[in-house]
């Protein structure tokens, strides 16, 4: 169980991202890929934090607890984490403001027939 | 390039980066190690300078500097979207109908429109005691007036959603943090120090020094970046129509 | 590990791991419900987390996904009302089950935490969870049907 | 045994990440991204890291959904023109 655990959390994140990458070459509907591109982003997230995980520890916020009466987790990649969150979602919103314009220019979202148009 | 020889390049691609992933993986130092040189230092800095919650510490007074940059990427995000979606000289607007929405789901519209603002303004003023912040909380009071369009109808929320000031408040939330940065260089320390302002008690809400100042900044910004970007997405999607449209 | 961590993982496990297999597979009208219904399950879970281990500061997640959490299915409920008013779900008897299930859980917690502000904030979440579950269910099945276009 | 609830959540991120990327339809993508939010949410949770939970639920549960959803909105609805334009 415990040689398991010590690497399942990277491998999840990397199957995260390779799945995510796998169907952004694949997808047939650019909203589909931005989609897939956040699923991306979501292995990252899962790669940091994983990082910075300790065995039997909670999280580094001493709101309802005395400093140093338990171990904490790394604050570092929770803060890297965190700030992606939410500026993640705002390139989503610039990447689906892409699609709207592509739609205007060339009544379609599939990037086949995207790259079809231009050659 | 065919579809069938870009899958084949893709696989090619994934496995190797599978492969030599998985390899990584197996000396990277176990899930749950003891040993974190970077954290430790962060929670010790932190609890130095009376912020209770390290990751706040760690984004806006260690990071501080880091943390701008994010802020110019949202900026810049929400800049091109506004770019982007913005009505040209071929696309008309159309009045958005009024909508008849069963009660139930109006009530409850507007009976949690207002915990959820507050709830927002909460999540924001304990960033620096409890989990939270100003990039969590920007997002649940902005995602709250959206509301207003769920359980009544696009007119509603415009009425209460003047767009330009929001814009106002974007660009003034992101001068408020520099402005807080520049504050840094008085007294000869460096920008974005957290040097002017005294620690205060720990785990009050003024504790800190400037990472509430700089929380509060980022909060208003994030606010008002989602509520723009928000408008120009349901300006196309509801009012804007293209010319062959009725 | 303690009865709180068992009964979160439980949960969580069962309840979404069913949700997951509810989105991913069927007709539009259940995987809009099974969407709703995962954020109704995952809320007591974040509330057994953050009894099981010790902190009662990770219950403003549970508060912030009480709130949003049923924003959510209103967006899918309002943006696909046309598609849902064709073939409307009906899953009340899903949506109470689970409403119990937090009911139970909530108050489960509030014995455990004894009179206090906590448990007052305790009560608040699972007021907005049950009641922000029941109305999403509702705006589902035929919430929207007066919206035509915007 | 308190590894358990992490190795579920994290099965459960690998199942819904994949789920999402199968899902073709983006409307259904939607959905289950909504999810597949939440889950990361559990995720962050048990890793001990709430202020990053709170960040993906905020983002997650309400307002990637409604920005998806909009831009299919608004794609479909300018085919609609386009067809009876024709």
């Amino acid at each position: 169980m415990s040689a398991v655990l010590d690497v399942l959390p990277y491998l999840v994140a990397g199957w995260v991202f390779l799945v995510g990458c796998y169907g952004l070459a694949t997808s047939r509907n650019l909203i589909h890929a931005v989609g897939c591109l956040s699923v991306c982003q979501a292995g990252t997230y899962v790669l940091l934090l994983a990082v910075g995980y300790r065995d039997k520890a909670t999280a580094p916020v001493y709101s309802d607890i005395k400093p140093g009466s338990r171990p904490v987790v790394d604050p570092v990649v929770q803060a890297l984490t965190l700030t992606d969150v939410v500026v993640g979602a705002t390139v989503t919103a610039l990447l689906l403001a892409l699609v709207v314009q592509i739609s205007k220019r060339h009544d379609t979202v599939d990037p086949d027939e995207l790259s079809e148009l231009r050659g | 390039m065919t579809r069938r020889a870009r899958l084949w390049l893709l696989l090619a691609g994934g496995a190797g980066l599978a492969v030599l992933f998985a390899a990584a993986c197996l000396k990277l130092p176990a899930f749950g190690g003891d040993r974190h040189p970077y954290g430790d230092r962060a929670v010790r800095a932190s609890l130095a300078r009376h912020t209770a919650n390290t990751v706040s510490s760690v984004n806006f007074d260690q990071r501080a500097f880091d943390t701008l940059g994010e802020m110019t990427i949202l900026f810049a995000a929400v800049l091109g979207c506004v770019v982007l979606l913005r009505q040209t000289r071929d696309e008309h607007r159309a009045a958005p109908e009024p909508a008849e929405v069963a009660l139930p789901v109006r009530r409850y519209a507007l009976i949690v429109l207002p915990v959820a603002l507050v709830s927002g303004l909460y999540v924001v003023a304990h960033g620096q005691l409890s989990p939270g912040g100003g990039f969590q909380g920007g997002v649940v009071a902005a995602t709250a007036l959206h509301l207003l369009y769920l359980g009544a109808d696009y007119r509603a929320l415009e009425r209460v959603r003047p767009v330009g000031r929001y814009e106002v408040g974007d660009a003034l939330a992101a001068s408020a943090y520099l402005v807080t940065g520049l504050a840094g260089l008085i007294g000869s320390a460096a920008f974005l120090a957290n040097t002017i302002l005294p620690y205060g008690t720990f785990n009050t809400l003024s504790s800190g020094g400037t990472v509430p100042l700089l929380n509060a900044a980022i909060g208003m910004e994030v606010a008002c970046a989602v509520v723009v970007l928000l408008a120009r997405f349901l300006d196309q999607a509801v009012e804007i129509e293209g010319e062959g449209g009725s | 590990m303690n009865g709180w961590t068992l009964a979160a993982t439980v949960g969580l496990a069962g309840g979404l791991g069913t949700a997951l297999w509810g989105v991913a597979t069927g007709p539009l009208r259940r995987r809009v419900v099974a969407q709703n219904l995962s954020t109704a399950l995952a809320c007591p879970g974040l509330l057994l987390l953050s009894q099981a281990y010790g902190r009662p500061s990770y219950v403003d997640l549970g508060l912030v996904l009480a709130l949003l959490g049923p924003v959510g299915t209103l967006v899918f409920a309002r943006l696909l009302a046309d598609e849902l008013a064709e073939d409307p779900p009906r899953a009340w008897g899903p949506t109470w089950a689970v409403a119990g299930l937090g009911a139970a859980t909530v108050i489960a917690l509030c014995v455990a935490t004894g009179p206090s502000r906590a448990m007052v904030k305790l009560l608040v979440i699972g007021a907005l969870l049950i009641g922000g579950n029941v109305i999403a269910s509702r705006a589902l099945s035929g919430g929207f049907r007066g919206v035509r276009r915007g | 045994m308190a590894d358990a609830v992490i190795v579920v959540a994290l099965l459960l991120v690998a199942a819904s990440a994949t789920v999402a990327v199968v899902t073709r339809d983006p409307v259904r993508q939607a959905l289950v991204l909504a999810v597949l939010g939440v889950v990361l949410a559990v995720l962050f949770t048990v890793l001990q890291a709430p202020d990053v939970g709170l960040s993906q639920l905020a983002v997650g549960s309400a307002l990637t959904p409604l920005l998806l959803m909009l831009t299919v909105r608004k794609v479909r609805r300018r085919g609609q023109e386009k067809g009876r334009g024709r």
